[in-house]
């Protein structure tokens, strides 16, 4: 299953001051395969924690990736873990694209010890530094900048590596991203702003938001190219492109034009600033998952019966990294005064009452 | 008759878009999706896009705006999502708001109210969780309410946004569904509260309790808990934590001769501290015992249930802490290494 | 004297995204006669100022505006008092231009308290509201949001008025400018974005500091028009078309290309990070007084004699407008309280040692 | 032998640069024009434009960007021309930095020093001259230093580059040209001042008074006086607002048994406030007379000199208020109506 295979985007990529890559994605069997699987998983994944959600397992905010997998799953094809991903609050399918398991997603979105951020992050706040995730972040737009200094540091460090900055269309009209841009410009830094745009920021559909939203076009002087972000090739090719690019120039914007199914998070219904129609057109029509399943089927490289088998999987595989999560304990009380600080020199905090609790930081 | 802290507001601020015509909503999620707590529901249908402004996720850029209609002369009613998001914005807040008046020694007045939710929700973590009370309430030019009930978010946002001060007005998502009784009085349209006075929300003679916003209630809470052990104690509703009312403060604690504050914010340069100094300074011989405080841990909010709780006052500990300043005695206390 | 007179500009105007205005700029020998007047004023008022400072009687802050005059007299040829303007810390002359007067500008730099802001908000902060001068703001790009939203109340109000909101280059980076113009682009405000660029931003060149200083160019979809900054009659002539630009569809950046003489503030000597030779080639070739009195000459509207006269009764003006201003008694001590709020309600406010020095506002 | 504080600063980082090759500086001006106020004078010519980075006006931007890099490893040190302009960056330094180790539980530390000048210099008027030792000091997660002498200023520097978390350094504009005696063992590169130790400038046995930055020459300078009328002050600097030394502050007023504090910050929720909280708690008992704060005045900076010179607190206010805590006379006080 490793022969080549060069497969045609569906749709052309639309560049900004740049020409756009080749639509030939040269792609694998396996990859194809694999895309599959971790799209299938991503999905299943939100797709519990929605309920876990409604089962009061998990509290807060939670932000689901449906319908937007396609976007990590194209853009770890074309990386390694060297290279840094950083994102926003919606952020699990990221992390599990970034080589995290599911057992320490669902931990960590129950808020227990064994979580990837061992229960005191949740939802927002995934990270895994060992393979370049970087989180996980609640303020809309702060994980631009951030991005940019992550590759300011790769270049600082001579290493041939980039990052990969996630942001939504929403974001994308904060005033931090441009001076960001215009740093990392100047001093050609090895980032790509990736702008996921899935149309809605919130409720607030693009135009809404954005006089151009043309996210692609946004740096007068950066190079940007329009993508399908629901087509995992297509994004794979673009982010190699792009990857290539920033090492040698510095940074491009990669607009990926893709769709979140859920509301934004589990307190928006999303039917109020959208038609089912709309949502039910994009499944129909654009589903990543779908796409690669169709393409499988076309290109022989497995049998209907075949992927259901692999979807069963996956739903089991998720059914016990619940389970496992959820004999996680509650994290240790003494939890509440642990990193604070890296290092805490001895120094005093304090709890509600300080009276009663207090602790020594070291 | 009851009324929630949401409708509270709704009321507000329709009456006094209705009553004055320079007064809009500017804001994430105000308009069309109302609100994303619901605190502006139907006013785009009653006035329009041109009053109901949604706007772009640009804080800076939005409360800049707002502030410039200020000093046009426009009363602009600025929602920050949460108060978390702010920070952004926070420039314009002190200088280009709470400093014009001043330096330009009254040529140009700011008459604007930055509204949202304030402090900890429920499992949102360190970004979502912050208590801005103390930060704005240190800033001389500004005016900080902190409502609590229905009849306080009433009365203090439809003063706020007639006042012609920059004015900074922090909600309680956790409040936002809960009910109180209203009075007609307080259902009136011409209804205010004056700034920069605390409410007695109970009598006591034992010992002071001072809070504000969702503390009120926990430390109305304690002190019902309190009088059963035969402490009676006294509640004090800031409403407003700049100005402070100082002498509200400094009265009830040359009655009680002790005090408790409560704050969900974090304790280093808290508001309690601010009290404590305070009534140090103008009745350090009628206390008997040391003040306590009751505070957010200082700690970043963490996301684990268990932790969240820890991390925030409790009743238990609003009881605990009177009890002490009322020398009664308490368990022992707990000291960890983290 | 108010015979029409045409003069054609020597420069080109550079749109972007818009036709240029035409060349051709209408005036007459009263209103040139008028520019010479008012920017020979601001120059020696700037200079006098320069002197102050060094005798100690301004302190801190002090930024001039000398070079750069044209931009206000053009720009006040081109509205009325009823439009609004807004700039940084450089102010003088913005308020000067505005109809202050030079003993209120003297007497505020010396901290007296028959100053524009009676003393409390020195050299940064002039205003002058009753003719729609609204600062005199010391933090960076801080002024453009607010100068847009002194234009959405004009067109909350349904006036026909706009607002010029100033800032240089080194302010033309800052990500609220961005966001701002989003939003009066979204809600098609009328304001006018004036990119003073003198091509510094205190040391920074701009091109040290902007991937792009090609400042009309920076919104993507908002137009722009580049002005010879240092010529009048082009300022005007940009003012006015941009005036009637915005009120019909909303913002447009105009970039004003002009040179401060001065170093950044008093504290800079302004001659580290560009040549002497650099800045005495604007004076000789680009200096907007020099130049307006070369085109009185030309077309006889005055002689040299008389333009000469016209100096030296602005130089015995501003004498005489610093020996009032020096009069001026220093506030009231009480003064330290008033207006921290416009309606303070009798709450308590408090000197450094409280018990020594409180005030009930009002 | 003597040293002033720019020129300590700026050995300090010279050294912590040519140390650690993970440290770099960022900031306007930093470069090329050696500074604004000319603390990284020569750096750029040593260490080149990689290590010693001028950026553009964008504090949100650049902020952000140094806390991604100290994300990574580096060990940025990012200057603020003065802190006023922090405001614009301020949810990176909160948001970003300081909740960051906590909120992943210590997989991402941030090893980053934000520093440059702070609070009133002179004539600079209400936007330039805010004091944000409170503000910053009320957040878990950053440690925030504030150095007087040279010798602090070197070794809190070092300390602070070295540490693995966040600290907010702020350094006084008018202190930048004082000159210090400096020992020989400050001046040794090793040279590094434990975080969160206050430092006995002078001792004494009746009154205590804790100050920081510049306000500890002014009660250097008020102790000279009051020995001069029998009164014995012990003046503690306290070096680091966060972690605030409340160990050496109660240990001394246990001996004095009289506090004054002295800030240049706005009063409410200050550094007054926090030290008198931490003394009535655990120190009550222990207490002579009231706590007296000496604050900035509760408004905006003006401009005018008198006014300014009314609004910082003076010698003679600290004197003042030692005198009252140790019951002697004083004038009386005044008040008006504004
Ligand atoms: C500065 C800031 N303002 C507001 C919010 C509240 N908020 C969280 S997500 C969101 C919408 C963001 O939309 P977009 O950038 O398109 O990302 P998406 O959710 O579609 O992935 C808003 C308004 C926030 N977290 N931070
Ligand atoms: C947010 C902010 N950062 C830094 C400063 C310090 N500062 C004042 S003026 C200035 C340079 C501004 O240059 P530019 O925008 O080109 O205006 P010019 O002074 O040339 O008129 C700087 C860095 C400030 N006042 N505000
Ligand atoms: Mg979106
Ligand atoms: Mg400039």
């Amino acid at each position: 299953t490793s022969t080549a295979l060069t497969i045609e985007t569906s749709i052309p990529f639309a560049g900004h001051m740049i020409d756009t890559p080749s639509r030939s994605v040269s792609t694998t069997p396996s990859e194809i395969l694999t895309f599959f699987r971790d799209m299938a998983t991503m999905r299943r994944m939100e797709l519990a924690a929605d309920s876990l959600y409604k089962a009061k397992l998990i509290r807060g905010f939670c932000h689901l990736y449906d319908g937007q997998e396609a976007v990590s799953v194209g853009m770890e094809a074309a990386i390694t873990k060297k290279d840094c991903i950083i994102t926003a609050y919606r952020d699990h399918c990221i992390y599990l694209g970034r080589g995290g398991t599911m057992i320490k997603a669902f931990t960590e979105l129950m808020g227990r010890s064994g979580g990837c951020s061992k229960g005191k992050g949740g939802s927002m706040h995934f990270y895994k530094k060992d393979s370049g995730f970087y989180g996980g972040h609640g303020i809309v737009g702060a994980q631009v900048p951030l991005g940019c200094g992550l590759a300011f540091a790769q270049k600082y460090n001579k290493e041939d590596t980039v990052t990969f900055a996630m942001y939504g269309d929403g974001a994308a009209n904060q005033g931090q991203l441009f001076e960001a841009l215009n740093m990392a410009a100047l001093w050609e830094l090895p980032a790509i702003l990736v702008c996921e745009n899935n149309h809605y920021g919130m409720g607030t559909a693009e135009w809404r938001a954005a006089k151009s939203p043309a996210y692609y076009k946004r740096g007068d002087y950066a190079p940007g190219l329009k993508v399908d972000g629901m087509d995992a090739l297509a994004v794979k090719q673009a982010c190699m492109f792009a990857k290539e690019y920033a090492l040698k120039n510095g940074p491009i914007i990669l607009e990926m034009d893709t769709y979140r199914y859920h509301g934004h998070s589990m307190s928006d219904p999303g039917s109020t600033y959208r038609t089912r129609d709309e949502v039910s057109g994009v499944r129909q029509e654009r589903d990543p998952i779908e796409r690669i399943r169709k393409l499988i089927l076309t290109h022989d490289l497995a049998t209907t019966a075949e992927l259901k088998e692999v979807e069963k999987g996956i739903r089991k595989e998720v059914d016990e990294a619940i389970a496992t999560a959820k004999e996680s304990p509650m994290p240790e009380p003494s939890e509440l005064f642990s990193h604070v600080y890296s290092k805490g020199y001895g120094v005093e905090s304090f709890g509600a009452d300080r009276k009663e609790l207090k602790a020594s930081l070291l | 008759k009851q009324m929630n802290v949401r409708d509270a507001l709704n009321s507000a601020l329709d009456e006094e878009m209705s009553a004055d015509s320079r007064v809009f909503m500017m804001g994430e999620e105000v308009g069309e999706y109302q609100g994303a707590y619901k605190i502006t529901k139907g006013l785009l249908d009653k006035y329009g896009p041109d009053r109901v402004v949604d706007t772009p996720i640009t804080e800076a850029g939005f409360a800049g705006i707002g502030v410039g209609a200020a000093y046009y002369g426009l009363r602009p009613v600025v929602e920050f999502m949460t108060f978390n998001f702010s920070m952004q914005a926070i420039d314009h807040i002190i200088n280009s708001a709470a400093k014009m008046n001043y330096m330009s020694s009254g040529e140009i007045s700011v008459p604007i109210v930055f509204r949202g939710p304030n402090g900890a929700a429920a499992g949102v973590s360190s970004q979502h969780s912050q208590c801005y009370a103390a930060w704005f309430g240190s800033i001389p030019g500004l005016k900080v309410l902190t409502p609590y009930s229905s009849e306080d978010a009433r009365g203090l946002l439809k003063s706020a946004i007639r006042d012609p001060d920059p004015v900074v007005f922090l909600e309680n998502e956790l409040l936002y569904g809960e009910s109180f009784p209203i009075t007609e009085e307080a259902l009136d349209s011409s209804f205010c509260i004056p700034l920069g006075r605390a409410k007695i929300e109970r009598e006591g003679k034992d010992v002071t309790i001072v809070a504000y916003s969702k503390m009120v209630s926990y430390s109305l809470m304690a002190a019902e808990i309190l009088s059963k052990e035969g402490i009676s104690a006294e509640v004090i509703n800031l409403r407003s934590i700049r100005p402070l009312d100082r002498d509200a403060i400094n009265v009830s604690v040359r009655k009680t001769n002790r005090l408790v504050t409560v704050e969900e914010g974090f304790p280093q340069h808290g508001v309690g501290a601010e009290i404590c100094a305070s009534v140090v300074e103008e009745s350090f011989e009628y206390l008997d015992a040391p003040v306590e405080r009751i505070c957010g841990a200082d700690v970043p909010m963490p996301y684990a249930a268990n932790l969240e709780r820890l991390a925030v006052p409790q009743i238990d500990d609003i009881v605990r802490a009177s009890k002490r300043a009322c020398y009664r005695s308490t368990s022992g206390s707990m000291t960890v290494s983290g």
